[in-house]
């Protein structure tokens, strides 16, 4: 084998290690850290647009909830005031309800009154017929003149009869 | 693949010798202080994996736009990959051996992939290239465990709750365990990329040998064979990468 | 926003309930897009998965069969040096074997953890074995 | 030369070693499958399992190739 020929040993050996060491300086001096610094900055670059796309999801999340809050608030101010309304007007048609309430049941009373008055000044007046209707009957059957005062009691007592 | 290069018309239609891509031949020769520094095939083809990577991931980078060109995703995707891997095995505190992590497993790729390229050489299919990179994790991850944790890095070689006369079996062991690491690492790739590049080599050398008849069904299995050695290419610059990081752990964190 | 054609008592900026669900289901499809973006920067863990079990495979054969070797070169150069011939050869061989199936036990016990790890919460109907096979 | 030949015949011996080493991960790896088609859902669980064997099976082989080197070039 042509490797294991030891005259050929130290002009490899030599011009690795001269050609090694080159390579390792060009290399960590020039080129990687070129490659280095463009890869952090597109890495930064990329953490800091993934990271504005984040913000403006959760920024465009809290639109859609505040709007559905919103939302939520108007309807239920909506639904309240309707209430409040709705009440306003049973309480209104109550109270005038009682109002007519009332004015019919005075206005009864008064025609009830009246009534009262009328009826027992009709009864005053069916006794007074009676008793004279009775005096008149009595006197003209026989003929004898009763006085009123015993008339009216005889009426008072049929009346009480019947 | 590379099988009509080398002496493939040598004494009438006989094999080519499978090993002979595996060659080192020296293109300047350079003598360092007695020391035989010759720039070969092997250096040449190091140069050009130094030159593609370096060149890619600095004029890929050029733009450094945040929407990436295609190739500057596949630069990103290249550090992504094995800062992960990095991140996944040793911990943030790893990251600072990175660069290193990163340089290796580019190296290794690059040349791996290179010597999927027909007439080109395989850099890590000689042991010693890559009993080098292993030897420099190996030492590396030793000496960090020194530095971080002193003498008491020692305490790796000997379980806990084992009494004495065991400890006398269990520490040699756990050595031997441990000097097992860098020849793992450097002859599984080393083995790797030789055995699929003479096996390329030689059903190559059936291919030309079965000639225009016969030739199809070798050629076929060589390209299968191809495909799967590029997977097997980048499988291994990926396994020694992430056997660094999980040397580098053992060492940094210390604990089995 | 209002889409009303029909509906025409309706005051301008008003929402429909109907438009509102829309709006709304609009939002948790963007904020699901927005958590699976999110969590695409974790890797995705069944793929990683099966390249670090191909990387272990890899590891244990070899390793176990290295630390053999290393054991025996030890022993060897020892000898060598020592000059006790094949005792300590055989011996560090014998701790080879020891400590390649220290690395192999050592290797799956990690192995099946992380194996573990990744098969949490993976609980599908298995099916009876009950037929033949052959 | 008939040391190099005897070399070369045993090493080709000892790699013989990889036929037992094929079979077995064969062995392993159509039964993990056929396992794991007709419980899927254990089969994650016994993946770290499927890769032990492999592993047992392919050190084995290994070990036959490791015989052969060092027939080859440490003799």
């Amino acid at each position: 084998m042509p490797q294991l020929n030891p005259a050929d040993f130290a002009p490899q050996l030599i011009w690795l290690a001269i050609i090694f060491i080159g390579l390792y300086f060009l290399l960590s001096r020039v080129a990687l850290p070129r490659i280095g610094e463009v890869i952090e900055e597109r890495r930064d670059r990329i953490q800091r647009d993934l990271d504005e796309a984040e913000r403006l999801k959760t920024e465009t999340e809290k639109a859609i909830a505040s709007y559905e809050q919103a939302l939520a608030e108007a309807r239920g101010r909506a639904h309240n005031i309707a209430q409040e309304t709705r009440e306003k007007l049973s309480a209104e048609v109550a109270r005038e309800r009682t109002d007519v309430d009332k004015n019919i049941a005075e206005q009864t009373a008064a025609a009830e009154e009246r009534i009262a008055i009328a009826k027992s000044a009709a009864l005053l007046q069916v006794n007074e017929i009676a008793v004279e209707t009775t005096e008149t009957i009595v006197n003209e059957l026989i003929g004898a003149t009763t006085t009123g005062d015993e008339v009216a009691a005889a009426v008072s007592r049929a009346s009480a009869n019947t | 693949m590379a099988s009509t290069e080398h002496g493939g018309e040598q004494s009438g239609g006989s094999m080519p010798d499978p090993m002979h891509q595996f060659e080192i031949d020296r293109i300047i020769p350079i003598n360092f202080f007695g020391l035989d520094a010759s720039f070969t095939n092997s250096s040449k083809w190091m140069l050009i994996a130094l030159l593609v990577v370096a060149g890619f991931l600095i004029l890929s980078m050029r733009g450094r736009s945040l929407v990436p060109t295609r190739a500057q995703s596949v630069a990103e995707l290249a550090y992504e990959f094995i800062a992960n891997m990095v991140r996944d095995n040793v911990g943030t505190e790893g990251m600072k051996y990175f660069p290193f992590v990163f340089t290796l497993f580019m190296f290794i790729l690059a040349c791996n992939m290179l010597g999927m390229v027909p007439y080109s050489f395989t850099v890590t299919s000689h042991i010693i290239v890559t009993f080098g990179l292993a030897a420099v994790v190996f030492i590396g991850v030793t000496v960090i465990g020194f530095i971080r944790h002193g003498v008491g890095f020692l305490k790796f070689f000997v379980p806990s709750g084992v009494p004495a006369p065991m400890l006398a079996l269990l520490v040699p062991i756990e050595l031997i365990s441990y000097l097992t690491r860098p020849v793992s690492l450097s002859v599984r790739l080393f083995a790797n990329m030789m055995a699929g590049h003479t096996m390329l080599k030689v059903f190559g050398g059936f291919v030309v040998a079965l000639g225009f008849l016969g030739g199809w069904a070798p050629l076929a299995f060589m390209v299968a064979f191809t495909g799967l050695e590029v997977l097997v290419a980048f499988l291994q610059a990926y396994v020694f990468a992430v056997l660094t990081c999980i040397y580098l752990n053992d060492a940094m964190h210390m604990h089995h | 926003m209002t889409k009303s054609a029909g509906d025409k008592g309706k005051r301008p900026g008003e929402l429909s309930s109907e438009d509102r669900t829309h709006l709304k289901r609009r939002l948790s499809g963007l904020g699901e897009r927005l958590g699976k973006v999110r969590s695409r920067d974790r890797p995705a863990s069944d793929e990683n998965q099966r390249g670090r079990g191909i990387g272990y495979a890899l590891r244990m054969s070899l390793d176990m069969v290295l630390a053999v070797v290393v054991g025996g070169a030890i022993g060897w150069f020892l000898d060598r040096w020592l000059g006790t011939a094949p005792v300590l050869l055989l011996l560090f061989g014998v701790l080879g074997v020891a400590a390649g199936f220290l690395n192999v036990a050592r290797t799956y016990r990690e192995m099946a953890a992380e194996a573990r790890e990744a098969s949490k919460g993976h609980t599908a109907k298995s099916v009876p074995f009950d037929d033949d096979e052959d | 030369m008939e040391a190099e030949a005897a070399k070369l015949i045993g090493a080709g011996l000892a790699s013989i070693a990889l036929v037992g080493a094929g079979i077995g991960i064969g062995t392993i790896f159509g039964n993990y499958l056929s396992g794991a088609l007709r419980n899927p859902s254990a089969a994650q669980g016994q993946f770290a399992n499927l890769l032990l064997g492999f592993a047992l099976a392919e050190a084995t082989g290994l070990f036959g190739l490791v015989v052969a080197f060092i027939i080859l070039f440490a003799f």
